[in-house]
Parts: structure tokens; C-alpha cells; sequence
């Protein structure tokens, strides 16, 4: 059973080389990617294998490389934009949100952009505040994006084929913290569902609804209140935009419960909408207010104590849902 | 460059039908049959012209907001133009686009790009594209002077020179965005030099001379072609009209517009033609009207075009065929 | 009284105006704010009244003069940096979150920023895609900002003095579509709470919960919903971050109802923070689920048609409500 | 420059200090008394003790996350600074910003920024502020080659231009941004006419040369005072370790870093005073001694402090005078 255990980082690298051997037209660009090896040593060896043309180092350049993505895409290439961390996304974000987002709605249906943008994203190694963002929620507001979040090893895995086969652009978020992390891949899988929502863990008391490092987190959780008779379900949310409103509602209505747990800082995050989408179509089945636990609001700083302190942790989520089933 | 006179009435024919269309764009703009922001290229017809004339079918063109006269020699259809600043379904983007946004696949024209530098990268990309998949094509990226403070624009060039991608950045220098002077806009005046920052070839040109600005284009264009290297041109041109229909022009004197008038592109043009007995006052006026007929039939297809569903209103957010 | 009346953009002149005169440290710089009068004439004048070193025409380099709006804001200035459009801002988004908003918490208390940011936002001029985001949300997701949104003549000319009296950094959301729209002035009125939201219409039966161009639009809905009988409470959020929760729910627990409405798009916006932290505080006060009315998801089109039906009408939210009191 | 044994001893020791000061700070890192991002400036010394002393205790400065050297030479605490390192409340930043974030208001220290280019323009905010409140102040500001190619550096570079502010941009060019040689990040690889760009004076020297870098700061200071305007340094030097401390140093040979190790910006130095016999080996044992002392302090300091209290997680996220 060990031979199949595999890191994170390995199920990234290995989505990466797959595509670049399946198709020609996919290439790889960002800082660092090639001749450093990646910054968190993804793409190890893939320049050497693949060649400059194929594994394309780029300067300090977001806004450049990101909108070049854009233009390649146009041009009929399938890139794999790698941004290092979502720390300086924000660089980009206006090529990402006026262009990529728009070109294909804007130019009446003529010009689709199909980019893959990947980016590294989350809390947890004392890195401080101008690089410990977690912002998917900016991302998932903007129309016109499919925005992912692998939060497991099976999606670092296989998310990667689907997102270059959309004709749209997709943002794939990976999360550090995750990188070293082994675990079992399921032989069979093939292919991943980049549409919905996925049910990690059956259960009928309450519904856990996560994405990110938030859904190992979940699971942790709910084995230690299975041991207290507590059956948790987690969802792993994995498509933040456009959300799956079918998964959220069903696992609602089988558990009538819901707890959001998310890195992100608190206010006008996923979980704001996810509780507000429960709000709209659950309401008559709720057994009681859905609960939110999310990072703090605040510039996450440096000490560790400081920064376990501002994200959910296990601990947290077991004795928050206690808490909230003694509502009922 | 020795033109023929068909190509010489072509081109003077072009540079007219920029000014006539835009003349009554303002026009229906003031009917309000045009809303948003219109901006008129209104006096600097002969960087469009004599830029666009350099390239072949199969390149790639990427433009401002203010990109009638781009589209329109581009070979894009007065009618189809006029249509999407109606806000038509049969415009060139669906109605949806406006006069900021005109997009056309079959002539590749990319825009229409309203967020100011905002297409430098992506025409980087295309030249990639067309590197990586060895086609032999170039793309052409207008920008105006004010678009060169943005890092956008330091990020591509150095991205273009990096690469070596096949990408002609063609600077529309009017001397002002919105009501901002060169001299608020650029420490550094002489624009040309900037090319250096990065190691392209550059040039400058008089942006008010036709065939001025066709040959520096076409050396431009040459060149790129036979290395695969980016180029920077600089025209240097004026607007004759505000930025947009919202502008009182308060950061410009009357006078100083009057003195670039004398040297309209069109007129002067006319008159060499006319002095080198290219053309004469009839075969003007018959071009006058064949450009007023253009337009007016424009405005009719315009006028004849219905408004888009608003069921559709969601339609091409994402591709109808994601999976 | 029609002596009285003033546009909008009269209001947030005076409020640039008064400003200069109060304080020599106080300067204003952005895009064609000098010369040419501003972007949308609010600083029509001021360049020569007050001169180029107050009223200082920047290049178009929105990351670059935000960036020096918070170094001279270091440097014991007090600037007002405009930025023309909220379209153009995340350009600058880079600058104000992992800079303004980091600074103060980063550097342990040492550092704090007292800029304040001006933008014009919204939708309803028929700028298509690239020129009409109502991206408050985003904004609103970054702890370390304060985040107001003028959607009354009142706030237009009365939150920048307390703005700039705040040492942190504020950002001053204000509506293009507003600019030309006279109302009449409160006289004593001199300054505005802004760490309050403002019930604008006291009502029994529903609260409106809503920002910017939504003030004016409930307002209206509300009157007509008046003579249907219905008493609307019309709450301006006005402050977009750190959220007003108190008045919130105060409201709610008075009304027992809550309607969302916002420009912005839906998914993950300020709308789903108010109906998530309702769902938290108020729940059992509930009599039935928060509704919200956003603009639509999608990159804003061209036609007024299809402009005007992505974003709430005031005849919707009419119908919305009715349709809402009808559940109980 | 004629310089006393007490200057050159003071200089020396400065450079010694980075120096066993990262060290030992690499040395606590693998003990895991110092953990995220640690990146070392060994190697480099000669730029930062070069330039500091160039400035008066008035002058701005701000530094990128590779400012453990700006900081020690600036006069911070080494404990204070080991203290923020260990993340404890002691530090210069509470402890909340670890090795990237040194911030130190007595002597306006304005960080450790942590985003690539992204103080460029806080640094022309500061000087814009000194200009409006005619104070007789400079900012100088640290960048490395790797953020000149980012639209950031394009913007403040014409906007210090433009604005004439008082700012020292100081290029440290070590070659690399991590990974990245400069060859793959500049097309234009003679960094110093990237100033020409802007109309900003600029100059370049040899970053391993203390004496050269004192003098070309010492002209470039001068000038700024004397006209208000910025000035751009180029200083060519090299890092000796790895990028950070989770850099496997795939991107270069040993050999090169070999090769430049022969340049030692410390040992070349402290040759040049031997030789010139303005330093003894007494006095150079003297000097580490103190050093190694310092460095000691440093460390039982920052052991001896403490963790902010876990309820202060949110002070200063707004101040606390906040109306
Ligand atoms: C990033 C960005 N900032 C601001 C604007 C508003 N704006 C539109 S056009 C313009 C002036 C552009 O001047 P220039 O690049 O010289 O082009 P011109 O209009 O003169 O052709 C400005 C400031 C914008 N569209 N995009
Ligand atoms: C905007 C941004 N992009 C990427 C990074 C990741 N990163 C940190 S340091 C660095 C290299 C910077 O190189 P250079 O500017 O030459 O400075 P050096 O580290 O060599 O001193 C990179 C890519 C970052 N911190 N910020
Ligand atoms: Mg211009
Ligand atoms: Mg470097």
C-alpha cells in the first residue's frame, strides 16, 4: 500500500507533465519555474525534459507574463500560467478580471480564452503578512472565471486536464502548507469533475462545507466527533465560481445542519455566500443558523502561535459543531 | 515607395471614410443613438492608415478604446461598426461591446481595449503564439503616449525583447491623454528613447504624413519579418477633437488645435496628390461621395439592426461548449 | 428650499474643498484631477485655486501614485488620492492591500497610513464590460481598511473630513451615476459617523439592507411600497468594512425581515456577508429568509437594455419584497 | 576620501557585523529558532555599509525582505533585530514580521518589504512628503535587478522623475532574482541606462568595493541634496548563499560563486587597510571579537524576550485612536 503513497507536490507535477506530453500546444511559463526548479520545486526537472520553449522562465512581471497568458491563449496556445504565490496575484489581477474574464462575453462570443492560471496560495509558514493571503474570495466573485481549489491530493492530481480542456479561463489554487503532505491516490481516478462540488465524507448530523487546506482540516475533525457519535458530512466545496449550489443544497437537506470553516478572512469571503445561498434555499430545512469558523481578520503575522491563532484549526471545528448540535 | 493611383485614392479614400464615419458617429452621438464614451481619431487618420497598410491579412491587430479608424481599414464593415456603437446584435461584438470594444475574428482584430495599456501583454502574447506555432505573422499593438507610464507597458516591452516575439508597438503620440500633457505624463519627452530601456529598435515619425508614416511602417514591418523582433514606433499626431464626448477641453488652447489643423493628413495629402497629378478635383469628389454613401449606408444598417434578447444576457459569460 | 439643492458632485467638491482649506497637509492627485478638471468635473477649478503642488496631475500609473499616496501619507501628508474609476483600481490593488492596509499591524504599531482613497464606481453610463465593475467587495474583504460607500449627497459631502481625520487608511466609494442628481442638504448636518450604518427610512415590516446607488433605489421602492401599505426600513450600509453589525441586527430584530440589494455581483459579495451574519445573530428572529437582489453575474454589456437588466431596478425590488411578505 | 583609522575600523566592523550576524541567524534557523523566509545578504555588505553612511539620521530608507545588513548599519539593536527574527514581542515589529519586516521608527527604517518592487513608490511618497514640507531629507531605497523588471519600478522611476523627489534609487544587482540570471529577466542588461528612460541621472559601480560604493553614494547624495532631484545607483555585486533558505541553488555553478567569493567585499577590505596600514591584525581581531560579541548579545537577547499575548492578535489591526 506505501508504493502508492505520493505528496502533493508530486500530484501537481505529475498533472503538469502529463499535459505538456498530451498536448503541444500546452506550455508553462512564471518566475522561477525552469532553471530554479519552481519555488516550491513543482516543476523540478521539467525544463530539462521539456526544453526553454516549453518551461518558460519568466522576470518579476505579473501583470506582463499573466496578460501574455492571455494573448497566447488567444493565439491557440494552451498555457499554464504559473503565478509563484497568490501574494502577488494582485499584480495581475487586472489582466485576469478586465481581460480574461471578459474577452469572450465582451467580443460577443468570438474570442475565448482558454488559460489555465495556477497559483500557490495559503497560511501556515510563518511567512507574514504580505505573504500569507488566502484570497480565493476575491477571485471567486469575478464572473467569467472558474475558479478551483485543490485541496486534496487527488485534485492536485487531476484538476490540471480538465481545466485545460475548458475553452475558458480557470484559476487553479494549490496550497502550500500541503506540499509535503503523502497520501493515497485512488488507482482508478481519472479524471475529476471541475463542474461540482465533492462529498469527501458521508454523514447525517451536520455538513461541514470547506475547500482548501480547510477539507483535510474537516476531515481530521469529523473522525474525532465520529468517535463522540457525530456524523459529520464534508463537503469539499472545489468549485468556488461558479459555485455548486445542487451539492450545498442536497447535503443541507439530508443533515439540516451547516458549518462553514475557511482560511480566508471572515467577512464577504466563500463562506459569507455559502451560508447566504443555505439562507436563501434551505431556510425551512435549517435546524439551526449556519455557523461560520474563518480566519481572522487581520494581517497575518509572523510568530507561529500568532498564525495558528488566526486560521481555523481541527480543535476549533470539533468543539464549534459540538456547540452547535447542542442547539438542536 | 512608388504607389500607383489606385493605391494612392485607396488610401486617401480610407483616411476619408475614418473622418466622415466618425463626423456622423458624433453626430448620432449627440442624437443619442450612440451613448457611453465615443472618442474620435479624428486627425490622426494617417498613423491607422499608413501603420495597417504594412500588414497583411493574417496579422493581428490590437487597438485603444479609440479604434474606429483601426477597424475600419482593417476591412471590418462601416455598417457592422456602426451597428455595435448602436448597440446592435448584428455589430461586430453583438451590441455588447460599444464603440470601446470592437472585436473581429475574421480580420483579427482583438479590440478595442478600454483599461489604458491593458493589451501590451496580450499582444506579447499573440507574437508568442505565433512564434511557438511558427506562423509567420506579426501583430500590430497601438497605444497612446499616456499608456507608456503605466507598468504595463514597461512589463511588455521587456517581455517582447525578452522573447523575441514578432510585435510592432506602434505609440499614437497626440500629445495628450485626456487633459494631461506629455510633459505631466513622461519625464523622459522624447519617447523614442525609451526603446533603448530595452534593447528594440526604434523609431519616430512625423504621424501627420501618410507616407511618412507608411514607410517608417513598413521598414518597421520589414524588419520584424526577417528577425523576429519587436519594434517600437512612434508617431507623432494630434487630435483634433476632445478626448470624448465628456471633454470641455480646458487644458488646451483653441490656438494650439487651430496650428495642428494646418496640418491635417488628409488635406495634405490631397494637396501633394493633386500637386504630383495623382489625383484630380473630380476624382476627390467622387471619393467624397463614394465615402459619404459608405456611411450613410452604414447608419441605415445600423438603424435596421435589432437589440440582442435580453434572455441572452448571460449568453458567452462562459463558452456554450465547457465542459 | 430649491435654494438648497446641490448635486452630488457639488457635495464632494465642497468636501475636496473644505478639506484643502482646513489642512496644509492635505493634497489631492490622480488622474486629470488638475488640468483637466477632473475625469467627471468634480475638480473643476481647484487646480487653480489651490495650485499644482495641492492638486497634482499624475500619469497614468494608478499602482505607482497610490503607492506614493501611502509613502507621502508615511511622510506626515494627509493626501486624497483619486483614483478615476473603480475600473482602473486593481492596478493599485497590490499597493493598498499588502501595503496600506499592512503597514500599521506589520510593523507592530510603529507606521500608520492615513490616506484616503477616492473612487467612482457603478454601472449605468453604458460603458460595457471593462468600465463598469462594482468591485466594493472586493474591497471590503481586506482587514486594515475601512471601506465606505457614499450612496447620498449627505455622505458625498460630509465622510471625507472624518476620512481624513482616521489614521488608517479609508477608501471613499462614490457613484458616477449619482453625480448629476440634485437633493437638498440637511443644514445642521456637519459630519457623518463613519463607523455607523445609517437607517435612512424607518419602516416595521422589512428592512432593506443596501449601499450606494441602492439607497436612492430602495428609497423609491419603498414609498411606492408605502401606498401598497408595507413599511419598508431602508438601512445604508455605508460602511463596507469593518460592517456596522450592530445596526444590523438591531434592525432585523425590529422587522423580523431582510432584503439584500447591491449593485455589485452576487456571488461572494457584500450581500452575502449581511445575509450570513444575519443567519448568525438572527436567526431565530427570522420570519423569513434573507433575499438579495444583485447585479447580475456577468461582464456588464454595452445596450441600455441589457445594462439596466443587470443590475436591481427599483420596480424589482417592489416585486421581490411583495413577493417576500406573501411567505409569512 | 581621506578616512581616520576610526572610520575605516567603524566600516570594517559594520560589514563584520552582517556578516556573523547571518551567521548566525542561518545558524538558528536550521535550530528552528527562526523559521519562514530567511534570506541572507552575505556577500553583499559592501552595498548596504557603502550607502548608509552616505546619510544623515533624518534620511528614509527602505529595504526589501534582504535587509538584516540596511538594518544593523542603520544602528537598530541586533538584539532587537535577532528578537524579531525569533518572533517575539520584543523585536522591532512586535514580532510580527520576522526576518522580512524589520520596522524601526527612531531611525526611520520603513521595512523589510516583502513584495517585489512594491516600496518603490512609497519611497517616492516620502520623498514627495519631504519636498512638500521642505524638509532637508533623502529617501533611499533598496532594490534588487529582479524588481526592475516590474511595472513598479517603471512607475516610481517617472514619477521621482517627474515630481523631481529626493530619492536615492539603489540598484543591488546580485545577478539573480532567485533562480533567474539576469540574462533571463532584462533584455537591456546594462541596468544603468535604464535611467535615460526616465531623464534620471544614474550611475554604476562595483558593489564589492566598499571604497567605490562610499564614493559614488557620497556623489549621488550630494547631488540629490544640491537639486532635489533622484538619482538612480546601480551597485554589481553577488550574493554568496542560496536565495533563501529553501533554495537548492539548481541555477548556478559552484564555480561562479567560487569565483566571486575571490572578491570578498570583507576580506578585499580589510587587505586594503593592512596593506595600507591602517588597520593591524590586532585591530582586525579586536573588531571580530566585538563582533562575535554583539552577535552573542543578540542572541541571549532574543531568547530572553517573549510572545506577544495571543489576545493582542488583533491591536494595530486599525489604530487604536481611530475615531
Ligand atoms: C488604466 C486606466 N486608467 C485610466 C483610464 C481612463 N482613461 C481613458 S483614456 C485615458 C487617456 C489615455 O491617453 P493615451 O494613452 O495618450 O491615449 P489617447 O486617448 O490620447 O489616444 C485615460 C486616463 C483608463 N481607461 N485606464
Ligand atoms: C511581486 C513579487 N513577485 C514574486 C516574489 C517572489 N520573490 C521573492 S524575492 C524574488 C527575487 C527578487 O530578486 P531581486 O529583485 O533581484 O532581489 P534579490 O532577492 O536578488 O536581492 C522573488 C521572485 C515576490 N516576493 N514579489
Ligand atoms: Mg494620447
Ligand atoms: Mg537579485
Amino acid at each position: 500500500m506505501a508504493g502508492n503513497l505520493i505528496t502533493y507536490r508530486e500530484c501537481i507535477k505529475q498533472a503538469i507533465r502529463e499535459a505538456l506530453l498530451a498536448d503541444e500546444r500546452v506550455f508553462m511559463m512564471g518566475e522561477d519555474v525552469g532553471h530554479y526548479g519552481g519555488a516550491f520545486a513543482v516543476s523540478k526537472n521539467l525544463l530539462q525534459e521539456f526544453g526553454p520553449e516549453r518551461i518558460m522562465d519568466t522576470p518579476l512581471s505579473e501583470a506582463g507574463f499573466v496578460g501574455a497568458g492571455i494573448g497566447a491563449a488567444l493565439g491557440g496556445m494552451r498555457p499554464i500560467v504559473e503565478i509563484m504565490t497568490v501574494n502577488f496575484s494582485l499584480l495581475a489581477l487586472d489582466q485576469i478580471a478586465n481581460n480574461a474574464a471578459t474577452l469572450l462575453h465582451m467580443s460577443g462570443g468570438q474570442f475565448n480564452v482558454p488559460l489555465v492560471i495556477r497559483m500557490s496560495t495559503g497560511i501556515g509558514r510563518q511567512l507574514a503578512a504580505q505573504h500569507s493571503h488566502s484570497w480565493e474570495p476575491l477571485f471567486a466573485h469575478l464572473p467569467g472565471l472558474r475558479i478551483l481549489s485543490a485541496g486534496t491530493h487527488e485534485d492536485a492530481r487531476h484538476m490540471l486536464a480538465p481545466a485545460l480542456a475548458d475553452p475558458d479561463p480557470v484559476i487553479i489554487f494549490e496550497y502550500t502548507s500541503l506540499l509535503n503532505m503523502e497520501k493515497e491516490l485512488p488507482e482508478d481516478l481519472t479524471g475529476v469533475d471541475i463542474q461540482k462540488a465533492k462529498v469527501r465524507r458521508e454523514g447525517k448530523d451536520i455538513s461541514i462545507f470547506t475547500y482548501g487546506t480547510g477539507v483535510y482540516k474537516s476531515l481530521t475533525a469529523a473522525e474525532e466527533l465520529a468517535q463522540a457519535g457525530i456524523e459529520v458530512e464534508v463537503v469539499d466545496l472545489r468549485v468556488l465560481r461558479p459555485l455548486d449550489e445542487e451539492t450545498i443544497v442536497a447535503s443541507v437537506t439530508k443533515t439540516n445542519r451547516a458549518f462553514v470553516v475557511e482560511d480566508a478572512s471572515k467577512s464577504v469571503s466563500v463562506s459569507s455566500e455559502v451560508s447566504a445561498r443555505i439562507m436563501e434555499r434551505c431556510f425551512y430545512e435549517l435546524d439551526a443558523p449556519v455557523q461560520r469558523l474563518c480566519g481572522a481578520e487581520v494581517p497575518i503575522p509572523y510568530p507561529k502561535h500568532l498564525e495558528d491563532a488566526s486560521v481555523p484549526q481541527p480543535a476549533q471545528i470539533v468543539s464549534a459543531i459540538k456547540t452547535l448540535l447542542q442547539h438542536a | 515607395m512608388n504607389l500607383n493611383p489606385d493605391q494612392v485614392k485607396k488610401l486617401l479614400s480610407q483616411m476619408l471614410l475614418i473622418r466622415r464615419f466618425e463626423e456622423k458617429a458624433a453626430e448620432m452621438y449627440t442624437k443619442e443613438k450612440i451613448r457611453g464614451f465615443l472618442h474620435l481619431y479624428i486627425g490622426e487618420e494617417a498613423v491607422a492608415v499608413g501603420v495597417l497598410q504594412a500588414l497583411q491579412p493574417d496579422d493581428n491587430v490590437m487597438c485603444t478604446y479609440r479604434e474606429h479608424g483601426h477597424a475600419l481599414v482593417r476591412g471590418m464593415e462601416p455598417g457592422v461598426i456602426m451597428a455595435e456603437m448602436y448597440g446592435k446584435l448584428e455589430g461586430c461584438s453583438r451590441g455588447r461591446g460599444g464603440s470601446m470594444h470592437l472585436f473581429d475574428a475574421k480580420t483579427k482584430f482583438y479590440g478595442g481595449n478600454a483599461i489604458v495599456a491593458g493589451h501590451l501583454a496580450m499582444a506579447v502574447g499573440l507574437g508568442l503564439a505565433d512564434k511557438k506555432l511558427q506562423r509567420n505573422q506579426i501583430t500590430c499593438c497601438f497605444f497612446g503616449e499616456g499608456a507608456m507610464a503605466e507598468g504595463a507597458f514597461h512589463e511588455a516591452m521587456n517581455l517582447a525583447a525578452l522573447w523575441q516575439v514578432p510585435v510592432l508597438f506602434v505609440c499614437e503620440n497626440n500629445l495628450y491623454a485626456m487633459g494631461t500633457a506629455l510633459r505631466y505624463t513622461h519625464a523622459q519627452q522624447d519617447l523614442e528613447k525609451k526603446g533603448a530601456a530595452y534593447g528594440i529598435a526604434s523609431s519616430s515619425v512625423d504621424g501627420m504624413d501618410l507616407m511618412a508614416v507608411m514607410q517608417a511602417a513598413n521598414e518597421a514591418v520589414d524588419s520584424i519579418r526577417q528577425t523576429g523582433q519587436p519594434h517600437f514606433l512612434v508617431c507623432n499626431t494630434y487630435r483634433f477633437r476632445a478626448h470624448s464626448m465628456f471633454d470641455a477641453e480646458l487644458y488646451r488652447e483653441k490656438k494650439e488645435v487651430e496650428e495642428w489643423k494646418q496640418r491635417d493628413p488628409i488635406t495634405s495629402f490631397k494637396e501633394l496628390l493633386l500637386q504630383q497629378k495623382m489625383l484630380n478635383d473630380e476624382d476627390y469628389q467622387a471619393i467624397e461621395k463614394q465615402v459619404q454613401q459608405e456611411v450613410e449606408q452604414a447608419v441605415a444598417f445600423a438603424e435596421s439592426c435589432s437589440f440582442e434578447p435580453v434572455e441572452e444576457l448571460l449568453k458567452y459569460t462562459y463558452s456554450e461548449k465547457a465542459n
